[in-house]
């Protein structure tokens, strides 16, 4: 069991999501509100006359847990679908999990991906 | 101190109100679209004013009554021309901003403001002249024998009309906004993004309008004011009655965006009559105008395909033509005597006034037509010049930093994940 | 162009003003509720003019006055008739608001529109006749001797008792929101989701209270307009004042929320007797508002466990009969002569007015009565017909979608944890 | 029923939309800060009001006027009395709230409190005196000959001045913000978090605002009410025009909070000469003011390095300043006859009236040391006895819980990280 | 050192903070702005006359670390106060950790649990 | 590669950012929404006359992903910058991933980080 935890960027959330389903990924959980920097810096805004450093982008974490064989798929998915080439594309952390529990059934590891 | 104080009081006193008829809309639409693009639909609600205020003092007040001429300059020592000045540039700007909301979420400011000024200085003088300045509109009844002529009494056409058709034309030009059909056609609800702030503007724009219908009672001496105030009331509230009981009807619960469109229809439909017909009446051009207006709503979204995030295009065109139409219905004979030159009072096809219909269904046709064509041509045109549609990135992000300088909800953290 | 024409001209304005306060007590009501109900809560709030417009017109306004009867029929040459049935529909529809502050966040929106029509039609109508309408209570003082009969200027009891009982009879037939009494019985806060819409909304009530209090003052002439504006003005700031005291000596902190409250309070205190006191009685009246409101929110919730979300039972209710009683208290004889058929100007017990004491005592007396009866039988048939109360997962996800369509703010993040 | 009752109605209604303000201050004042401080910062717009009632009613009047005395004793015989505390409290209100924006954010509610006692109870009243109360300053003309001696017809200088002054020492005293300025002394923004709200804000002050200048109007018969109508639209709509102007020039896009600053700044400049300038005048009155509010914001926040939240000084004080001196510059003659007992209508230095230019540079001077010392003074002995200030974690955590009680947004997650 | 992640419903919370709080949980971790989907695939709202698709379902993400065994009577509450049996009752991951460190001490590993 | 998952007060933040980046950290993400409880238990607020118990206190969620060199400096540097030594100063969880992908550029592994 892996769990694939994607930053990405916002508006690329639903594209991804629609390929990740498309290739049978049945679960996936989303936190929108999330901030980061890598080589993409930030930036300066304007407000009543005065600059302010925003110095985190709005990103969003996707993570998705996945049986060890949809690991390269997803990955593949994902990156196909984020992939610009410019700064903030994002990145993805795998980690490899101990358990999974569905917690309508108990069902335990693989089964309850 | 006389009647005439009076009535400049009164007309003062109406004029504020329609004013500030301008936070609400400016709260009424910002509720209605995102949270990514308020601080951008807010700065049109409050530019548009500004604009308007400009361009009818410069060039627009003149051409409509072709008196003086620009500038207001001579008006200081003449109080009429600045009552009618004011009293009608409240009324300007109401037309002028409604376009901003059935071309929000998209739209260039600096496009944006050159339309206000063409809308300023030019289409709404233009068909006020004809209805409200003695012109050729207000002279079908004395030389053609339609009734009174087109009659309007508070602006269902001349304000709503011209602004919701404008509305239309400007977003045909600008497209829908993106996400909002699906690839197949159909179309997908963009919420607003704060229903509370655009309900309460609704009930600004209630109170406002007491003032904007109310306005031009004092002309004969404010016979009328009780039955007016009373009519606007009752058609708003029939009409907000109407669009709850079809909207439940049609789908099962109360669309409570959509009861605000339709109290605004029938306040939209009342305006051009509320003088001339009775509390039942009224009562009943609000029950048409609450339904009438929702199911425009689907029509120009399912059919039309025409993206209107406000619905701006149903309330105030549709219902607006509505109630011209409705004038020449219900109007039953107990005011205006004399009104453009025609002896007897207004009377509609139900109470056996048959040309006063022909010209209201005339004044509705020349006013879409019209407007239509010239705001359709204008928007194309300026389209060439200075691009009305932002580019897709900024319209992923929210108009309001690149726009107009500001993040509305700094603190707040806000979904832009819809597309 | 004459007197006739100035006091309708004040009346109207006055009206406009209270209209204008359902605004006030959309944004306060709405404010002071969760974000998860905000929609409904909006909903309500709007709808509930719709409601007493049309209810008020077809059978209330009849039932009121006893004359011409219906829907206005024939009323439209009767200038008259139009005029008071404007100046009582607004008092009515702010009667009609006050309990949805009260019953807010877990009632149905069917069972609130049963309930809108049958305030509008029967209950207002009745207590408004009895006092308004020269009926018994006003004769108390022709009849008995018992001063002027019960004297209400602007509606302490006629609206706001009447408002703030029905709400209390509704909250208790609805019961309290889930998870605002711990299991030991002690109330936790439920804190309102927007204190800023909620402060500007009593702002706004604020400013439309001048309406609501000077409305009835060009009755004769205008003479007591500018005290009761003074009047107002004083009692409000007072009792504002006197809360803001309370709940820092009660627990160190000034508590925006019960000030706000208390700053209501004193206005409907006021509202009764504002143009019968001194401004230092004005005063007095407020300073004791204040305290009293923040006082009863504690019983209320505390001891009564009824579960009020917005103090509405505290504002209206108990301020109102504080405003009846006090008029009865403070009235120092420099206005009212002649009213209710009784000459002589009106004195309270503290300017040797005993029998007027006692006339408001009644008056009081036979509104929580009469208004607690009737409106707790009403809610418990309703109940059995259309449940008042919306299902435990509709509570918990919140009334917005399932009872109004809406979510009232889909690009934020809305915490729902609590219960 | 006449003219007098004509003049009370018109005076009360304008003393209503000022009073309305205080709800157009609120929401500005609360967009233009942080969420974490909304309550608080609404707490101080709403309570400055109740203060500043009872503070003027206590004592500021009976100082300001000389006359009876204090708690208006024996007033409510005298209508007279009643109206003018009436037509003076509003004013004092606004002048005492223009602080709370200046010095938002950090400000101890307990401190604030006995500043809107003082200020309502010697400053407003002192100045006031000099000008409306026919004190030294209005002398000047007829005793040395300066024109019609110092002329401020709504409060440029008496209301707004005084605030804005009053707002910088306040500033001044408290210090910026914590995180305002950077190690290298250059200021960043910190942004408010609710810009529809302050829009909101700005476009009911809009609409007050003609209450603001028209309420003077009825001393002679209202003969100038359009005129001072139109200027006042006209400054306002110019001004904004000119501030977007400038920012779009200063850094390429409009920027909505300078506008809605400029827009302001245009009201404030006209109140002093609304009724002595022709419309030509007004504009560039207002042109003048929208550029010179935004440069003003900057001048104040990197080579003053004051922290104003709002732009408070810009907005009030540069322009009121602004506005006195404009009225020496472009008063044409039309009005003004008799005015402080000098015959002859006012004229400015375009007008060939170089002496009542001289006057008016005198009351801005007197004003800008007369209220800065006094005020400077306060704050500093004041913050010996109860801080000005909060501490530096009830900053970090926002003032709501600690000052006010309440968390404005409980619903909503708020982002903190900015210090 | 174990650190659970449960995915669940929001109105769950408060209980299951409780009762993890019962068998001598110390701490916790919340992030209530969380949408996701599993079996449960998300519904159609309406707004203004037309249809939105609601693809993501409001959850909340609990973390809890806790030591290796603690493990099996945690898992066990959250399950027990989660259960409905209906689709939407959320997961829980399970991943080992490689070292908890807490800051007000400079404590590490299990003692900094 | 290693992930640090830090939940430390908000008004750290900006410091504990600052510190970082000036050791050599090139990228972070923040989960600005999140409220735990640890050995700082919540607190009591009031409103409208009644209390109201707030369980969860305000943290701020910061994740970095270091290669194994990095994970001892990044930890001292976070440490330094929060620690009060009252309680509420927070939390570091230590977990190893098993990759890390730049979306980017595709790279894997450390060259990604
Ligand atoms: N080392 C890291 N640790 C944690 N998050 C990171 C790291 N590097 C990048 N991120 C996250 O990924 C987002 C996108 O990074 P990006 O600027 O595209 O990185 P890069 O330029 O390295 O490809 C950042 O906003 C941040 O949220
Ligand atoms: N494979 C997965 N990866 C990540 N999150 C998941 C996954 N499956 C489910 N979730 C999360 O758990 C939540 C509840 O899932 P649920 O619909 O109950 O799943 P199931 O039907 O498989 O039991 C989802 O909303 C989502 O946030
Ligand atoms: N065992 C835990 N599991 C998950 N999160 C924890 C745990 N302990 C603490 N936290 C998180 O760290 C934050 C700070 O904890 P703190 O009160 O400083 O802990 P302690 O007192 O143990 O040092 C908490 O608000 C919570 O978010």
């Amino acid at each position: 069991m892996i769990k694939i935890e994607a930053i990405i960027k916002p508006f690329k959330l639903d594209e991804v999501k629609d390929a990740l389903v498309g290739i049978g990924i049945h679960g996936m959980t989303v936190t929108p509100e999330t901030k980061g920097f890598g080589r993409q810096k930030g930036h300066v805004e304007i407000f009543h006359g005065a600059e302010i450093d925003i110095s985190f982008v709005q990103k969003v974490k996707v993570e998705l847990v996945v049986c060890e064989e949809m690991l390269e798929k997803a990955l593949a998915v994902i990156q196909e679908k984020t992939r610009s080439g410019k700064i903030g594309d994002g990145k993805i952390f795998v980690t490899r999990l101990a358990d999974v529990v569905r917690l309508r059934t108990g069902e335990h590891g693989n089964a309850a991906i | 101190m006389n009647s005439s104080i009076l009535s400049v009081m009164w007309t003062l006193i109406c004029a504020f109100l329609v004013i500030f008829m301008q936070a609400g809309f400016a709260m009424m639409e910002t509720g209605f679209t995102r949270a990514k693009n308020a601080g951008h639909t807010m700065a049109m609600t409050m530019m548009v004013f500004v604009i308007a205020v400009l361009g009818y003092w410069s060039i627009g007040y003149g051409l409509q009554t072709g008196s003086p001429g620009f500038f207001l300059s001579g008006a200081a020592s003449d109080a009429s021309i600045i009552m009618l000045f004011l009293s009608q540039v409240v009324y300007l700007n109401i037309a002028a901003t409604i376009p901003t909301g059935a071309m929000a979420e998209r739209w260039t400011f600096k496009s944006f403001v050159v339309y206000g000024f063409f809308m300023a200085m030019f289409v709404y003088p233009l068909y006020a002249r004809w209805v409200w300045g003695g012109g050729w509109l207000a002279q079908l009844g004395a030389r053609f024998g339609l009734g009174h002529g087109v009659v309007d009494f508070a602006g269902s056409s001349i304000v709503h009309m011209v602004g919701g058709v404008a509305g239309l034309a400007g977003a045909i030009v600008l497209g829908p906004r993106m996400g909002k059909y699906r690839a197949n056609g159909t179309p997908t609800a963009i919420p607003g993004h704060h229903i509370p702030m655009a309900v309460a503007g609704c009930l600004i724009l209630f109170f406002g309008w007491f003032g904007f219908n109310a306005g031009p009672a004092m002309a004969d001496g404010g016979t009328a004011l009780g039955i007016i105030v009373v009519n606007t009331m009752l058609a708003g509230a029939a009409a907000a009655a109407s669009a709850l009981c079809y909207v439940w009807f049609v789908y099962g619960k109360p669309d409570l965006s959509l009861i605000a469109n339709g109290l605004l229809g029938g306040l939209v439909a009342i305006s051009a009559s509320c003088a001339f017909v009775s509390p039942a009446g009224a009562m009943m051009i609000g029950l048409v105008a609450g339904v009438l207006c929702c199911a425009s709503v689907f029509f120009v979204e399912r059919k039309l395909k025409v993206d209107d995030p406000v619905g701006a295009v149903s309330v105030h065109g549709v219902c607006g033509a509505w109630g011209m139409v409705a004038l020449g219905l219900f109007s039953d004979g107990a005011y205006g005597d004399g009104l453009n030159n025609v002896s007897g009072t207004v009377r509609g096809l139900f109470y056996g006034g048959g040309p006063q219909f022909l010209a209201q269904i005339i004044g509705v046709i020349v006013n879409v037509v019209l407007v239509f064509i010239v705001m359709y041509a204008f928007f194309k045109i300026l389209d060439r010049i200075i691009p009305l549609r932002v580019s897709e990135e900024v319209e992923f992000e929210g108009l309001d930093q690149s726009e107009v300088a500001v993040t509305a909800y700094p603190d707040f953290s806000i979904t832009k994940t819809r597309r």
